[in-house]
């Protein structure tokens, strides 16, 4: 059986579902009881789970993470709310320094079981404090897994995962799709870390696309098959760990890919995952691996502005007719 | 009472309180007409304490703003059109439409900008003392935050800096009761004063509905910190009128309307100041609704320049990352 | 006085004292002739504090630790071998070599670890006391740091939700008067309790070279963490009689040698302590002088072990980068 | 003239120099003055400047950046000392969302010419929060220039030009190259942002490697240079501006590439520099571009495990043969 239900309520829906199978799980957070979250997306657990379980914390993102760090050492499962992704520049000490670390520190015998929910994506008008996507910051730092979820669906099967996980795990959810709407079944299900999914299968280019961008990739995949090129679609989902095998056997079929992603282009995702490309599929590229991030700028506030820092369905389009009809991208 | 206690000095009291106030509505309205990019954080009923502080301070003192930041903003001195251009995300804002309401400034009168970080401008304020101290500059910093920015670590770390170098700061915490939809005293253990005395720093308790009684302690301060006997802390028991954001309606579950109209009967700071000015005999009714009136217009004309006026180039947007520097 | 206040009480106190001494003594051995890989942090002269307060303890109560946390370590049942192990990056150690002198963790006792990033600890440590509030189990957790920590805005964070939540948390400060090569003096403005206080934190100063105060302060403390009446802070006064580090020899320039021999001459746990014990005709001198002895040896022993023992595998390298997940 | 002086000295120099020329130029961090940082580079400041300008602060990483961020806004010129590059994590927040954003968000009219010095590098038996090499972090922020030296001359010029530049500026000197000496003129210097140096010219394979690397890579090309292989060292100097195009030029000529650095290899330096290579140099490239970073691990203490997690010259001479013999490094 399946449904129709919004990321927000599926996120919500395994929280509740983990916090019934498993008591240890708390979740800890600025205005995540009563109020649900801002975004909303927490409306009811309090109710079902009580005070103790949902926890209300003050504006203090480094002490309630270093709390969590502490209380998932110590027996308890803990989640933890920040409510915009770009307040993870305050709790790095106590998510890369300490959670990410305790565990090979301590010769593996202290474990950091614990989840961190935070947001990305831009364009919502929000300016430079709460628009970024620092994916790339946590996926660099060994002992932290990275999760990524492009649809209602993968939010509740990643959230689910992360929460049985006995590792930190990070979950970006991209603060614009909370109400996008997409079939999720009734009966329980997990996705397993690691594994990508090909959304799309293709022949032409290869799209590799992360969070929203899995569907800024899809409209372009959508409009290029009206131009006769097959692009393949492929979401990592979690980006530690990484799925190499998959993105590698596509590029292999396609010979040609593109890497989009919405954190700030240099330095970050994109980077990497055409950097493992360009050296394991080497032989097989017919064209350089094309980026797609985020401009390299602060997020602007105007309208006029934000919406040309992302990538768009049209820029993947034109990217791909670019390698597809062997026209270089980048002058050599 | 001192020079700046004359008519002249109330009445830019209450004209600055009204035009926040002013600044305020028509904000809201953009936002409720679907014309406002994003959210924004009304300030209205919180007006005597950016006024009254502001007041007390030349355009050479700075301040440092929070996500609630307008009406510190007009009160430091700014004007209305380049306000609006900037909540609007035009080229004419203050920060060319790149920074928007959370992140407006106004270095030209010394406002160093709205923060969207809770907190974060607490070292930038503490800095700018360091400045002051430093250079020689005889510059006070005053440092807004709310209620709910006292959980940030950050506070306890500049106020023992600050008390340690006596740095002309002041720490001016808006207590309007409220953590966006959380009561101050589930977020606050003990006691604010007691926090910042525990770092040896003089704390103040005030009415912040009272512009008279904000205004005067803020001269006091100001002027023993030019004189060196700072740092100091005071906290301002306020309200804030509308939801946290505009976007923040249905409230009734962590506040009563109750309580919210009782604030507006009872406390309202440019009510009462008025009915006070009345008393004096300093401004008559019509005299006050005039004041009103012509404000109305200002802000309302400023919202139709902005409306008109044009986005920043599209190239604009990989300007400013980087300041240039003289070879 | 309670039960646990006997000779046999008495004697164990001593000889956790008189063992962190022989182990730090070692340790610093093992560095001047240069077969300690890296620095570490020097605990004698504070001994009083980890044992008075982790005498206190079950072993299912938690501590953490800091940088300067050997002392932490076996005052919380930790065994030399397995300590000098890890201090040598050996397998055997209580990290497998991973952590080494700065990271030593034994959650076997209840150390959740020492912590190099300084105040690192204070959320771990609350984060314990919260697992024992919800789980119901009847743990208490001591957060050891110092007075140079009390800088670190994370404390202020933590205390508030601690006080809020009434955790069975104990907040021990080992002020030993410096913070590096800075006086406590030049980076603490204000008062320690105070701060604890302004949060509605019950504090108390006692002194830290005095193991018998201690320890009957933190029974007291604990027994009431248990009923729900924490969290708690003590400051605790006392002093290092190394430098910083291994390292830091030359230190003239911030610390006189008088004020360390004072303080080493009239103040010393050990000493004082076995003259009470003597006094008390507990001990005789030579019985205390055989107790001394047979740690000696112990001590020794354990730093040939572990001069001997294996390395880890080179394979080792990538394990425990992830703890494993049952499917 | 030229003489031989440490880096430590060189930084203490090039501070020194500037603190003379501007009077606007302050430094704060623990243990600063009298002690002259643990690590000593600062020693005598404080006897010429004055504890006005050499400023002691409390362990407040947080705090003391964020006061930096304000005296830079209102006239002064600061230098922030952190201690230990592990402790970027603490002042994320302050670094990231406050100075980096700064210029940008207020339409250009703020400034924050402020220079936060620290250090990166492992093998130093510090374990798992005094070892990390953090580069990538920062360098994937819009609004920050990332400077990498590596050597006594490159400190002196870069840290110059850093002190005078009106933007944030990081700095990472290489903890266990204090001692290490170069020649450094007697004469003033600055070495301008944003320009690669040749440090070795060579035919059949780029070393492209930051910081320490850079002598690793040294090392590398004389092994290399025994087996009549000719490795061309390119030191970026700067990661934030960086100067592609000296390296895309070196690429073209050799067909080859090896990009060292010691950050985790993952989401770190070296994708960002692979894949840029990959892209722009694509139909040059006779091999897949080798990265070399540090392993996606903490950085483990025990002496017998540190070492091997980070790239050595035999490493680097091991992948250059492969390449340059045409074997695949990964079989495609
Ligand atoms: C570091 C950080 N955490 C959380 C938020 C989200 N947030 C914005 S305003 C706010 C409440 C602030 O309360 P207070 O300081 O009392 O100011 P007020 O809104 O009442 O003026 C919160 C939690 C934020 N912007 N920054
Ligand atoms: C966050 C952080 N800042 C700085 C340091 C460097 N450091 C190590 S110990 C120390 C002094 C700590 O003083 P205190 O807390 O009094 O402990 P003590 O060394 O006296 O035991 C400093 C500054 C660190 N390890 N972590
Ligand atoms: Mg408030
Ligand atoms: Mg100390």
């Amino acid at each position: 059986m399946t449904r129709q239900i919004t990321l927000s309520k599926a996120v919500n829906e395994a929280i509740a579902e983990e916090m019934r199978r498993d008591p240890s799980v708390i979740l800890l957070g600025e205005d995540v009881a009563e109020a649900g979250t801002p975004f909303k997306v927490l409306s009811g657990l309090v109710e079902e789970f009580g005070m103790d379980r949902i926890i209300d914390t003050p504006i203090s993102e480094p002490g309630f993470m270093g709390i969590a760090v502490g209380a998932a050492m110590t027996g308890c499962r803990p989640i933890v709310d920040l409510m915009f992704g770009d307040f993870l520049y305050l709790i790095m000490d106590q998510l890369c320094n300490q959670a990410a670390k305790t565990h090979y520190m301590s010769g593996g015998k202290l474990n950091v079981p614990l989840v961190l929910r935070t947001n990305m994506g831009a364009t919502r008008r929000s300016a430079a404090q709460h628009s970024q996507s620092l994916q790339a910051l946590v996926a660099h730092v060994p002992g932290l897994k990275v999760a990524m979820p492009s649809s209602a669906y993968e939010a509740k099967g990643l959230m689910k995962t992360a929460i049985r996980d006995n590792n930190p795990v990070v979950i970006f959810e991209d603060k614009l799709m909370y109400n996008d709407k997409a079939e999720v079944p009734e009966e329980e299900y997990l996705i397993p870390f690691g594994k990508a999914n090909i959304k799309r299968e293709g022949r032409d280019v290869t799209l590799v696309a992360t969070s929203s961008m899995v569907q800024v990739a899809e409209k372009a995949a959508e409009i290029l098959s009206r131009e006769n090129i097959s692009a393949e679609v492929i979401d990592p989902r979690t980006l530690v760990p990484f799925d190499e095998e998959t993105i590698l056997q596509s590029v292999k079929k396609t010979s040609r890919a593109i890497v989009i992603d919405e954190g700030h282009q240099s330095f970050g995702v994109t980077a990497e995952i055409a950097a493992r490309i360009s050296e394991k599929a080497f032989y097989h590229l017919d064209a350089p691996v094309i980026r797609m991030g985020a401009m390299d700028v602060p997020v602007p506030f105007s309208p006029a502005l934000e919406d040309i820092t992302v990538p768009t369905p049209d820029g993947v389009v034109e990217n791909a007719r670019r390698i597809c009809r062997g026209e270089l991208v980048h002058a050599a | 009472m001192s020079a700046k206690h004359n008519t002249e000095d109330y009445l830019r009291m209450y004209r600055q309180m009204v035009r926040i106030r002013a600044f305020e509505d028509n904000a809201n309205q953009l936002y409720l007409s679907a014309k406002m990019p994003g959210l924004t954080h009304m300030y209205s009923g919180q007006e005597a304490v950016a006024v009254g502080i502001c007041e007390a301070l030349t355009s050479e003192d700075k301040i440092t703003s929070t996500h609630r930041g307008h009406g510190h903003c007009v009160a430091k001195g700014a004007e209305f059109r380049e306000m609006f251009c900037e909540l609007l995300g035009k080229e004419e804002g203050y920060c060319r439409g790149k920074g928007g309401s959370m992140h407006i400034a106004d270095q030209a009168n010394g406002n160093l900008g709205a923060n969207a970080i809770v907190g974060g401008s607490m070292g930038i304020a503490t800095g700018s003392a360091l400045s002051a101290k430093y250079l020689g500059t005889s510059h006070v910093t005053v440092c807004f935050f709310g209620d709910g920015a006292t959980a940030q670590g950050l506070w306890y770390e500049v106020m023992n800096m600050a008390a340690l170098w006596k740095l002309p700061v002041i720490y001016a915490c808006e207590n309007n009761g409220y953590s966006e939809y959380t009561k101050t005293a589930e977020i606050a253990a003990g006691s604010l004063t007691a926090r910042a005395e525990a770092f040896g720093i003089e704390a103040h308790k005030v009415d912040g509905q009272d512009v008279l009684a904000v205004n005067e302690l803020a001269r006091s301060l100001t002027e023993r910190c030019r004189k060196g006997e700072g740092p100091f802390f005071i906290e301002l028991e306020t309200y804030r009128y509308h939801g946290h954001h505009v976007g923040d309606i249905n409230r009734d579950y962590y506040r009563s309307k109750d309580e919210e109209s009782e604030w507006k009967k009872v406390r309202d700071p440019i009510t009462n100041f008025g009915k006070w000015l009345m008393e004096q005999k300093i401004m008559t009714a019509d005299e006050l609704v005039e004041i009103d009136k012509e404000i109305s217009a200002d802000a309302e004309a400023a919202v139709t320049y902005a409306l008109d006026a044009k986005y920043p180039d599209v190239n604009e947007v990989s300007m400013h990352v980087f300041a240039e520097t003289a070879a």
